[in-house]
């Protein structure tokens, strides 16, 4: 998180939202947080179909083994510094999927997660909430600089 | 044919934006500040929609009430209970919870029940806001 | 076409099924359930046959009427590997429908079944997942790949069944990894 | 082809996915173009393959109720009950009266949910994205109902086996009609919007035909069926909770247009329909509602013992916002978690509708013909084109697919 970091990086952040196995109830609780009710567009944040030119990487779902190297792969091109936020408790833990013969998460196990998002699926408000958690993380970063 | 959506959507204009504008309008320039202004009560935040009544967010546990009958244990779709041998007590990581509220239904002594507290999310899936016991 | 069969009620294709193949249907079930106010009936249709006219049945059933088929499921007993065809028949007519489950005995040592993409292509998919799921082999199936598991997953191991080829040796517990 | 050589028209390969939502949806596709044109596709499965039909043969009962729910957060309400109904049938559990009418209650919520966010994402697909925020305006109406009946926004945790777990209090019916009467209001300016829309008629009629032949051999179901002119809803034949009292049809595109295309503009009648139905179908329910006991055994031991000791099999039907949900249990009789334990999602059965459907069309097609059977198709899908002559790979994004459907959009509104 820390690396090459500068102060206008969390000005704007543009997410990408990697699903490496969810219900797609937390994806679905993003995306409504994209639209016109929350409208996470106000500070800056908007989804983006690259990897590439994120800045964030939303991450739901508990990490089958078919998209383990995928989701590493999706991890590594996205350029320095980068925030990870993990969405909905499967990320987090396992969640009802706890136990299985295809799962290699959760996704803390695959690649380095900076803010986890308790909820199943969180609300909204939730995942800004964690948005911020991350602001606040980064400022600590900078002032430690 | 026609563009039957241009009518709405030059309505839409004159209307007063739906956003629920949580937790602030628009991002703060320094959030640790902007905190810290809210915390002191110099700032305040926007409050999140409103839950409704048997909203099911964080778990509460009454600690005194409970027997020890491990029948949520039971029941748990997560595994996110665990038994204290010694005390004979539960633990609970919300980060494993699936919010499903079974445990509430099948406690015989209604010792767990649910808040309506939802902002959860930390830096850290085992930190002490995110265990109950 | 092989001759025109007029429309049967369950009663009347239990009927039939067991004239057309005499023993080789082992067991023929109708359970009927009634939900709601107006009781409305549930039908359910529960059928053994034996492996031998396995085809010939399906194919009596497409020149019945053509079935809905809605998957494959399949049970793994100690001795036989027990696959249901669960096919829903008379949809589109008011309350009418049929579901018909028909059951098939394959011995475990040699655990073969023909396709039936050639009457119902849509069957495709469910005979995929369960040569991998359940260690059957389709014959004729038109496409033989995998289709859940991941390319590198062991071959012999089928999750489904509850004997030695289970997956005992795979699960892996999220939790235990967590540092506490 | 002799003039192959100087029109140098070599075919494509097209993979697109893996990384995809929904049970087993999740999907990757394999185009082979010539082009701009479709030859052939290939379907590949499994990527979000998690195992739960195993884990679920690990679990009790109740357990099981969550994990079905988790199958699939869009159909979080569908895939328990049909669970439910499984057990129910395979163990001889009665549901009181007013537990069926709750449940339809419930479904018909969800399917409005669903279909609205369909709605959303299909307009999104060609780039019309002031309908996306439209449609999801009215869907946050549907999901604070949602939150206000059952206590959360997605996944809905209502269900038991046996009955439902709350109760619909009359002080809770003024709430429940205003919304219902919002979206009355509201029905009228989507269905002007999405069937008259010149933007939207452009891209969808004649785009993504599935013959009424294809789909029955298909085994297709839901709305993609009906749209096909397949007479073919759970709801209406085998009908289970409560809707064998209600007064529906089956809802075929040609009751509105008077004719069966099979195209996306059919599948998109065929689910607007519904939403009117769905309405009016949560009222009469709730009108016509019993009072009663909400559960046959509310102690849930003793639930789980009776399930232990009962040894049966049993399957669920019910219909989806995407079509027939089918569960299948088998108990032993020995062991409070099932024998065996078979979902089939919707989508499974429509996957391979997408190859009739797809042949022959445009690149810029593929995101809303393949939204057009609703297979949760939101977001993250890659595209890598691969030539097949000099081995070069070109990596598409999902985004770069957008935008070529965004820009043939535009292209045909000159």
């Amino acid at each position: 998180m820390a690396k090459g970091l500068t102060k206008a990086f969390k000005r704007a952040l543009w997410a990408y939202h990697c699903n490496t196995g969810s219900c797609n109830g937390c994806d679905i609780e993003i995306v409504a947080a994209l639209c016109p009710r929350y409208d996470v567009e106000r500070f800056g944040i908007k989804l983006v179909g690259s990897p590439r030119h994120a800045d964030v990487m939303l991450v739901t779902g508990p990490v089958t083994r078919q998209l383990e190297k995928k989701v590493k792969r999706v991890y590594e091109q996205m350029p320095d510094p980068k925030v990870v936020i993990c969405v909905g408790n499967c990320g987090n833990t396992g969640d009802v999927f706890y136990e299985s013969y295809n799962l290699v998460g959760p996704v803390d196990n695959v690649i380095p997660v900076d803010v986890h998002v308790v909820g199943c699926p969180p609300r909204p408000e939730a995942i800004i909430n964690a948005v911020a958690k991350a602001w606040v993380k980064l400022e600590t970063l900078e002032a430690k600089k | 044919m026609g563009f039957s959506m241009l009518g709405p959507a030059f309505l839409q204009m004159f209307k007063k934006p739906w956003t629920n504008k949580f937790p602030a309008k628009y991002a703060p320039k320094n959030t640790t500040k902007y905190l810290a202004d809210v915390g002191a009560g110099k700032a305040k935040l926007n409050p999140p929609v409103a839950t409704p009544e048997k909203f099911r967010g964080k778990i509460v546990y009454d600690k005194e009430k409970c027997i020890g009958c491990k029948l949520c244990i039971r029941v748990c779709p997560c595994g996110a209970i665990e038994f204290k041998e010694k005390e004979k007590k539960i633990k609970i990581y919300l980060a494993r919870c699936c919010f499903c509220s079974q445990c509430n239904d099948v406690c015989p002594v209604d010792c767990l029940s649910m808040s309506d507290e939802f902002l959860l999310a930390d830096t850290d899936k085992y930190s002490k806001d995110l265990i109950v016991e | 076409m092989s001759k025109e069969i007029e429309h049967l009620d369950a009663k009347g294709l239990v009927k039939y099924f067991k004239d057309e193949f005499k023993t080789k249907v082992t067991k023929a079930e109708i359970k009927t359930k009634k939900e709601g106010k107006k009781q409305s009936e549930i039908v359910n249709i529960w059928m053994k046959i034996d492996k031998s006219i396995f085809k010939p049945f399906i194919k009596h059933l497409c020149d019945y009427q053509y079935p809905h088929l809605a998957v494959v499921s399949g049970n793994d007993f100690p001795k036989v590997i027990e696959l249901v065809y669960h096919f829903s028949l008379d949809y589109g007519k008011d309350r009418k429908e049929i579901s018909l489950n028909v059951a098939v005995d394959l011995p475990k040592s040699k655990p073969e079944i023909e396709t039936i993409c050639d009457y119902i292509p849509g069957a495709l998919i469910t005979e995929r997942e369960k040569q991998e799921m359940l260690g059957v082999k389709v014959i004729g199936i038109p496409d033989n790949r995998r289709l859940f598991l991941p390319e590198d997953f062991p071959e012999d191991v089928y999750p489904w069944r509850k004997d030695d080829k289970g997956m005992e040796k795979f699960i892996r517990n999220l939790h235990d990894e967590v540092k506490k | 082809m002799t003039d192959e050589k100087t029109t140098t028209k070599a075919t494509y390969q097209i993979p697109i996915g893996p990384i995809h939502p929904a049970l087993k949806e999740p999907v990757m596709f394999e185009f082979e173009i010539s082009g701009e044109q479709i030859v052939d596709v290939d379907v590949q499965l499994g990527h979000i393959h998690r195992a739960i039909e195993w884990t679920g043969m690990r679990r009790n009962a109740i357990q099981i109720i969550y994990l079905a729910e988790r199958i699939c957060g869009i159909c979080s309400f569908v895939h328990p009950m049909s669970f439910c109904r499984a057990v129910e049938s395979a163990c001889d559990i009665d549901v009181p009266e007013r537990a069926h009418y709750l449940r339809v209650v419930h479904a018909e919520l969800e399917r409005i949910c669903s279909h609205l966010l369909w709605a959303g994402v299909a307009a999104h697909e060609i780039g019309f994205d002031t309908v996306l925020f439209l449609t999801w305006e009215m869907r946050e109406k549907a999901l604070d109902l949602t939150e206000y009946l059952t206590g959360n926004r997605v996944t809905k945790a209502i269900l038991t086996i046996g009955g439902v777990r709350r109760d619909v209090t009359a002080d809770q019916l003024p709430k429940i009609k205003e919304t219902l009467q919002y979206f009355k209001n509201n029905f009228e300016k989507l269905r002007h919007i999405f069937l008259d829309d010149k933007t939207f008629k452009m891209r969808s009629q004649g785009v993504g035909i599935l013959t009424k032949e294809d789909a029955l051999k298909l085994c297709t179901v839901g709305p993609t069926a009906r749209a096909s002119g397949i007479k073919k809803d759970t709801r209406v034949d085998q009908p289970y909770a409560a809707y064998g009292d209600l007064d529906m049809t089956y809802m075929t595109p040609d009751l509105l247009t008077g004719e069966v295309n099979g195209d996306v503009y059919d599948r998109i009648i065929a689910r607007l329909l519904e939403v009117k139905q769905s309405i009016e179908l949560i009222e009469t329910a709730l009108d016509q509602a019993p009072a009663g006991e909400l559960v046959s055994e509310p102690k849930i031991p003793k639930l789980l013992a009776h399930i232990k000791k009962t040894a049966g099999e049993g399957v669920g039907r019910d219909e989806a916002p995407r079509g027939e949900v089918f569960h299948y249990v088998k108990f032993d009789g020995e062991h409070e978690n099932p024998y065996t334990w078979k979902v089939r999602a919707s989508t499974y059965n429509n996957i391979l509708a997408w190859i009739p459907m797809l042949k022959g069309e445009q690149i810029a097609d593929i995101p809303i013909v393949a939204a057009s059977t609703d297979p949760c198709m939101s977001c993250t899908n890659r595209v890598i084109v691969i030539e097949k002559n000099n081995n070069k790979n070109y990596m598409l994004t999902k985004e770069q697919l957008h935008k070529l459907s965004v820009q043939k959009t535009r292209r045909l509104m000159r």
